[in-house]
């Protein structure tokens, strides 16, 4: 088990490394953050000053070496844009991107699996047909217009929820949640349907395909073959082995959820990290940038290895002679 | 009974105590991106900033100059101006408002990482007289100081220092700046909380100096400032009544807002003029397929630029009729400004084509077009409908449209043949723009540092110098000449000077202001 | 009176092309205590045939025509509950391939409590003590310790014994057994079908086994069916067919089967292959191949006939002919 | 071509109305965005043609309308059918070049390691494991991104188009890979192909003859499914703004534009363009979708 784990965190590391890199080149020299930072006025000397103080004039290894050795100590320095510790920026922001991704990431699946089990079950029932109908316009909306036609349904024609923004949020420690107030509630729902609706259709298209496959087994055969009663058969046997498969493509789906957040949370304000990240580009704002890309390689990084541990606890054919998995 | 009765009396409590916050939900697309008051020089921080903090000179609603935290002021020898202070004003915080605070605030303000130079570019000191009394000494004499003064906001020189706060905020610095997120003013609402990107609240200073002025009579308690940079999302707001002013609506959603129930627009100029400038320097463009010369620099290929533009039409459809067509550098609002110089050359595809074929482009030529497509007003579909004009006149033009950062960084690099740029005048004098847009760039401070097509005529060279100097009619006479200079040497393709509409609920009222900068102060909420 | 009646069954499969016959005319009984052997080449209709009695046809495939009957009482129109309860109680059945017969996410313990709460008045508790005693009786070492194992962790000749176990702890009075040995190594197919065949005896259950190993049929077998493209093509006591089949096709398929103390890997080769039941030829099915042919083969379709001591649907037998 | 009449396929099609509809409509779109050049009433590219003045006409039927317009027209004065039908054009030829780019990287990459194994395949594998962690849409927005950053702004222009292609295929391809991988594993151990082998055929051929048509059906049923991904992913990036340049504006460019009329009442420079995205893509998905099930591998 611990090897398992130190195993998987040392496959990580070149990952990481890999993502510092290229997230680090990608926005070297992207825009220019100098003219940004001097606003209308200024003066050659103060702009060369500026440069040099940023370390701009640097090679770019050398750039790039100083990046990483502060960013594993979680130091970004400060953004261009704000002038505040990036660190502390995205710690702000994060609450409101990983309540979002996991409400989000509730709804797909509370909703998802189950309809994708009746569908699997139920193949032919017109339920079943309007829940695949209902699943291939939903995967073939982009989600920027989900939310555009939710915001002018329930924001401007019928006034019932907010169109932007979190609502009020109660501060937890660092952390601020709009779970406990009304109006966080209400402001979380459209955000929330938008970016879960897509990750809903596939996870319940998935979960039908290989509700399907299991059901064509030999051991549901053999289930029934031993007179179990459907409910066994369907709940037990053959749901939990859906879920093995279901387990990997929903951490990966909650990677997607996360990164899909940048557009909703562009549509509708969300101050999350994914709204820091646009803003951030087009200030040319690097350290920000820069941060949440490896910021978002972590999170990913640490999905796998969720992803990883769940398998090990529902697949016991992983727990003995491990290595060649699926 | 007797419990229901105390519920229904506490609800009514609390309704007359809702009535009583008079709070305005106010937004835009940008959000201040520091809280240091001579850090960035920018409408967005300022329009915040400018209810939190007060300059010595203050504005009306007409942009006039009225006493701010200076009563009086004089020059008292060209290049000596005494500023008397108004007494008994407080910092938010507590701290007395001295004449030491001015020193500090105008040493700040001069201080190398500070945005505001072009504000206190010609002040050599500032002395303390007495703690009520402050000169100004300036390097030469300069006419229009008031004008720049009321755009220099004070500190507290204790706050700051005890703050580590001397300095205008430097992002070379590994630590966050304090100033980033505090602020200490004399102003009429105090910064109460703020998220970066989130949402800002500004609450009412009641101490604040100029409630007394009968002037100010504002009754709003409670700002609301939130961010929200995409245009649909923020009309969806206001229209939802999640938000009560919009300081920068879209125009095409102008119509809307003016019929929906419970809303105005208010509408307005604002001090910024649009204009193409083009690159009247190199002998080959960058950016164009012809060789061996630049075309720009033949002034019958300018005029015919500037004659293929259908600028009504664009007024009309573009920026639906919230635009003055302007022929020159600055609006009316701008002293200097002289109305038989604001004439256009006029619209006239054929006169266009007999220039370039005169200037020996008959089959015309290609040439890029830089843009930003996020800063002014419909910036890249204007962009895009004068290439379409310039295309039926044979002027093959190449749209490149970027966010403001790329964009900035290109034209600063003089990395461009041909710019779109929109010019805001904060000091209402003809001076701002002379100097940065059209001296010939030559590293004094100020002089030409936005003029990237570095167009650059002694004449005009000259005429700057003296306006720096000149007061009265005279200084008058040369903008004038300066203006007839610009109207006939055409170095820019003027535009239109922009319309700022504002949008507001029907209960509030709040002046419109050309300088594009809400006042609280003077808002009512009914 | 007899356990198990097929009468005339017919199975098809409707598809676009018009109707597939995978089974037809398939009659024959099972007594309490018996065992049918059921032999024949891929797609003779052997594993349909025990699906059909199962209940657990693949869909699109119907039973068209006859009757199953479980001692005395239709079963084959039965609602897919009451079939539910007579799976795994009256009814039990194993699979070819104990590798994937198994669910792989479950104990083999909690799979056996499972089976035997669903059909027995027991508790879990008394269920799982009684699974112990099943996989001992399998032949599982350490039975104990080992109910809490999954199935990968087993080999595979000792899962088809859990599978067994599985298939006999409700006590079903029949067993359907589909090729249960076939998955297996071959140094193991003896001692799981002699464990299987002791199992039966001592139980007294009936057993239908199907299985193309002629060997297993003769050690194990009291009975046998000869399957050829759907139909019955002989069917008789398990000496007789074994040592004198009476059809052209058992014949072939007897042919090379060497005396019972040398094993066999494999049936003898007949020339020619069973036709697809797509093309199943006009008369008699297995003309084409057959050694023997006369015209009325190809004409008209022998019934099942009293043949010596078999009966054989082979025209050979028509009386008169003889 | 009678065969393909008398194939399951064809009548498995003819038995869905839903998907002979919808193979209408695909191709609708297909055809008006190929023949656009010829078809539209206009060209939106010819900018001496645009009249500013004839900006936010309402589409034909209303009462202000024009019939040469007949959806309409944009801020810009621009034939709103003529757009659409010269964007769909761009999102089209963007879906289909990054499925057939995808295609040809994950076939040839899942050949490779199903069939040489070993330390290849592990790598090759491991890659696509990595690469299918992350979601397409960043994997595209830091390829644009990069490129964005090597090149000058003027160059990028050029090749931006390439560059949404190249990001789009690229973050597909392991999908295509692990299918065929696992055919190509299954079909490797079979009889025919350890014969071929032993008879001294070159693999290249052996893969080329045996393997492929083998995965075809897998690959193709992936491929519909992943052209409406990719118009979809297109179309966000456009409208994020990193898409293909504004000179080319696809669909999903002329939403990102539209977006800023939903309120204004101009709602056909809005809708229509959403309406066709909305349209092109289900009807693809829809194809895909029977495709799917009538071919039936087991797809994971």
């Amino acid at each position: 088990m611990f090897s398992f784990i130190v195993s998987r965190i040392l496959q990580a590391l070149p990952v990481m490394f890999v993502v510092s890199l290229i997230s680090f080149a990608m926005f070297a020299y992207v825009g220019d953050p100098v003219a940004i930072m001097l606003g209308q006025d200024f003066t050659e000397a103060q702009r060369e000053a500026l440069v040099r103080d940023l370390g701009l004039d640097q090679p770019f290894f050398v750039q790039f070496a100083t990046f990483l050795g502060n960013a594993v100590q979680g130091e970004f320095g400060l953004s261009y844009r704000l002038s505040r510790p990036v660190a502390e920026l995205i710690a702000e922001r994060a609450p409101a991107t990983l309540e979002l991704a996991l409400t989000a990431a509730f709804i797909a699946l509370m909703i998802g699996v189950p309809m994708g089990v009746y569908t699997g079950l139920y193949r032919n029932s017109w339920l079943s047909r309007f829940f695949l109908t209902f699943s291939l316009v939903g995967v073939s909306l982009p989600t920027f217009l989900i939310g555009i036609l939710l915001i002018l349904t329930f924001s401007v024609w019928l006034g019932w929820l907010p169109s932007f923004g979190r609502g009020d949020v109660t501060r937890l420690g660092w952390w601020s949640s709009g779970f406990f107030t009304w109006s966080g509630i209400k402001a979380l729902i459209l955000p929330a349907i938008t970016l879960g609706l897509f990750q809903l259709t596939l996870i319940m298209r998935l979960v039908r395909s290989e509700m399907m496959e299991v059901l064509r087994t030999d051991y549901i055969k053999f289930a029934r073959a031993r007179g179990l009663s459907n409910r066994a058969i369907n709940f037990g046997h053959a749901l939990k082995n859906t879920l093995v498969p279901v387990i990997t493509i929903a951490g990966l789906q909650l990677g997607g959820i996360i990164a899909f957040a940048i557009v909703t949370e562009t549509v509708f304000q969300w101050p999350g990290m994914g709204l820091l990240f646009i803003q951030s580009v087009g200030a040319a704002d690097i350290p920000v940038m820069a941060a949440y890309l490896m910021l978002i390689a972590l999170v990913f990084v640490t999905i796998n290895l969720i992803v990883d541990l769940l398998y090990y606890a529902v697949d016991p054919r992983l727990r003995v002679g491990r290595g060649k998995g699926h | 009974m007797k419990a229901l009765w105390r519920a229904a009396m506490l609800v009514a409590a609390l309704m007359v105590g809702v009535a009583e916050a008079r709070t305005v939900r106010w937004a835009a697309s940008g959000d201040p991106n520091t809280m240091d008051p001579h850090s960035q020089n920018v409408g967005t921080v300022t329009m915040v900033l400018q209810q939190i903090y007060d300059a010595l000179i203050s504005r009306n609603p007409q942009l006039g100059l009225e006493p701010g935290l200076a009563t009086a002021w004089r020059q008292e020898e060209p290049t000596r101006w005494r500023f008397t202070l108004r007494p008994n004003v407080r910092f938010h915080e507590g701290e007395a408002f001295t004449s030491d605070d001015v020193v500090f605030s105008i040493t700040r303000a001069l201080q190398p990482t500070s945005n505001f130079g072009i504000f206190v570019d010609t002040i050599d000191r500032a002395v303390a007289v007495d703690p009520l009394t402050v000169d100004i000494i300036t390097k030469a004499p300069d006419p229009i100081l008031p004008n720049k003064l009321a755009s220099v906001f004070m500190m507290s020189r204790s706050w700051s220092e005890r703050n580590n706060a001397a300095r205008p905020q430097n992002t070379r610095q590994r630590e966050e700046m304090f100033t980033v997120r505090n602020t200490n003013g004399t102003g009429a609402f105090r910064l109460q909380s703020r998220e970066p990107d989130v949402r800002t609240v500004l609450a009412r200073n009641p101490d604040w100096w100029g409630w007394q002025v009968p002037a100010n009579n504002g009754n709003v308690t409670e700002i609301i400032f939130r961010p929200i940079a995409s245009d649909a999302t923020r009309v969806a707001a206001l229209l939802s009544n999640e938000i009560d002013f919009v300081i920068d609506p879209p125009l095409q959603d102008l119509a809307r807002l003016r019929n929906a129930q419970g809303l105005r627009v208010l509408e307005g100029p604002e001090v910024r003029t649009i204009f193409l400038a083009m690159d009247v320097a190199r002998d080959e463009l960058l950016y164009s397929d012809v060789r061996g010369r630049n075309p720009l620099r033949d002034i019958r290929v300018r005029r015919a630029l500037y004659h293929a533009i259908d600028i009504q039409a664009i007024h009309r459809t573009i920026m639906r009729n919230q635009s003055v067509v302007t022929g020159t550098l600055f609006p009316e609002q701008v002293q200097g400004y002289s109305r038989e110089e604001d004439v256009r050359l006029p619209y006239d595809q054929a006169r266009a084509r007999a220039l370039l074929t005169e200037a020996g482009y008959p089959n015309g030529f290609e040439i890029t077009l830089d843009c930003s497509n996020n800063r002014y007003i419909n910036d890249e579909q204007i962009c895009q409908a004068i290439v379409a004009m310039w295309a039926r006149v044979g002027i093959r033009a190449r749209l490149n449209a970027m966010p403001l950062g790329p964009f900035f960084a290109k034209i600063q690099r003089d990395d461009t043949s041909l710019y779109m740029l929109g010019w805001g005048v904060p000091t209402l004098d003809a001076l701002y723009s002379f100097q940065s847009l059209l001296a010939t760039r030559n590293g004094a401070q100020g002089d030409g540092i936005w003029n990237y097509g570095r167009y650059s005529n002694p004449q005009m060279d000259a005429l700057i110098q003296r306006m720096k100097t000149e007061t009265g009619e005279a200084r008058n006479a040369t903008i004038r000449e300066a203006l007839r200079l610009y109207r006939e040497d055409v170095p820019h393709i003027p535009l239109h000077h922009q319309m700022i509409p504002w949008a507001v609920r029907g209960n509030i009222t709040i002046p419109h202001m050309a300088n594009n900068q809400p006042y609280f102060r003077w808002a009512v909420v009914n | 009176m007899s356990l198990l009646q097929v009468k005339n069954l017919r199975v098809e499969f409707p598809t676009r092309r018009g109707t597939l016959v995978a089974l037809d005319d398939v009659s024959f009984d099972i007594a309490p205590g018996e065992v049918l052997g059921v032999v024949g080449e891929s797609g003779a209709g052997k594993s349909m045939t025990g699906a059909a009695i199962i209940g657990l046809l693949e869909p699109p495939g119907r039973i068209a025509k006859g009757e199953i009957l479980l001692e005395g009482r239709r079963i084959d129109n039965l609602p897919y509950e009451q079939m539910r309860r007579i799976r795994g109680r009256e009814i039990g059945a194993i699979f070819q391939d104990p590798l994937t017969t198994l669910n792989p996410l479950y104990t083999i313990g909690r799979q056996l409590v499972e089976t035997m709460t669903t059909h027995l008045p027991i508790t879990p508790a008394e269920a799982r003590e009684k699974a112990i005693g099943w996989l001992e009786l399998v032949g599982i070492p350490a039975a104990r310790e080992r109910i809490d194992s999954y199935p990968h962790e087993f080999s595979g000749g000792m899962r088809q014994r859990v599978v067994i176990a599985l298939a006999l702890c409700a006590e079903p009075k029949l067993i359907v057994a589909d090729e249960p040995t076939t998955a297996l190594d071959v140094s193991i197919q003896a001692q799981v079908i002699a464990m299987l065949k002791t199992l039966a005896r001592e139980k007294g259950t009936a057993m239908m086994l199907v299985t193309h190993d002629m060997g297993v049929i003769a050690e194990t077998a009291d009975r046998v069916a000869v399957m050829y493209a759907g139909r019955i093509a002989e069917i008789g006591p398990v000496r007789e067919v074994v040592r004198q089949a009476r059809h052209p096709y058992s014949q072939g398929l007897m042919g090379s089967i060497p005396p019972l103390d040398r094993r066999v890997e494999r049936l003898q080769q007949i020339d020619g292959a069973m036709p697809r039941l797509t093309a199943i030829p006009k008369g008699c099915a297995y003309n084409p191949r057959c050694p023997k042919v006369f015209s009325r083969c190809a004409v008209e379709r022998p019934e099942l006939m009293d043949a010596g001591t078999t009966r054989a649907a082979c025209w050979l037998y028509a009386e008169g002919q003889s | 071509m009678k065969a393909f009449f008398d194939s399951d396929l064809w009548w498995s099609f003819t038995r869905s109305p839903v998907t002979v509809i919808s193979a209408i409509v695909a191709f609708i779109c297909i055809a008006g965005a190929v023949l656009a050049p010829v078809l539209a009433p206009h060209n939106p590219f010819d900018l001496a043609s645009l009249q500013l003045m004839d900006a936010f006409k309402p589409p034909a039927w209303s009462s202000e309308g024009d019939a040469t317009y007949p959806l309409g027209t944009d801020d810009q004065g621009r034939d709103m059918l003529s757009a659409i039908m010269y964007g769909a054009r761009v999102s089209l030829l963007v879906g289909f070049a990054a499925v057939i780019f995808s295609t040809l990287v994950g076939v040839t990459v899942g050949l490779l390691a199903g069939y040489l194994g070993g330390k290849v395949d592990a790598l090759l594998m491991r890659i696509a494991d990595i690469q299918l962690t992350f979601p397409s849409i960043l994997v595209a927005l830091l390829i644009d991104g990069v490129v964005r950053a090597v090149l000058p702004r003027e160059t990028h222009s050029e090749v931006a188009l390439f560059v949404v292609i190249f990001a789009i295929g690229i973050s597909n391809w392991p999908q295509f890979a692990r299918t065929v991988r696992g055919s190509t594993l299954v079909e490797r151990n079979k009889e025919y192909v350890q014969a071929a082998r032993v008879i001294g055929l070159s693999p290249l051929r052996i893969m080329r003859s045996h393997v492929l048509p083998n995965v075809m059906s897998p690959v193709l049923v992936i491929a519909t499914l992943n052209l409406g991904f990719a118009i979809l992913a297109e179309a966000t990036l456009s409208f994020l703004g990193v898409g293909v340049p504004p000179t080319q504006p696809s669909l999903g460019t002329l939403i990102r534009i539209g977006n800023d009329f939903l309120f204004s009442g101009e709602w056909w420079i809005t809708i229509f363009p959403g309406v066709a995205l909305i349209v092109m893509v289900l009807s693809v998905n829809l194809l895909g979708d029977w495709l799917r099930d009538a071919l039936n591998p087991r797809l994971r």
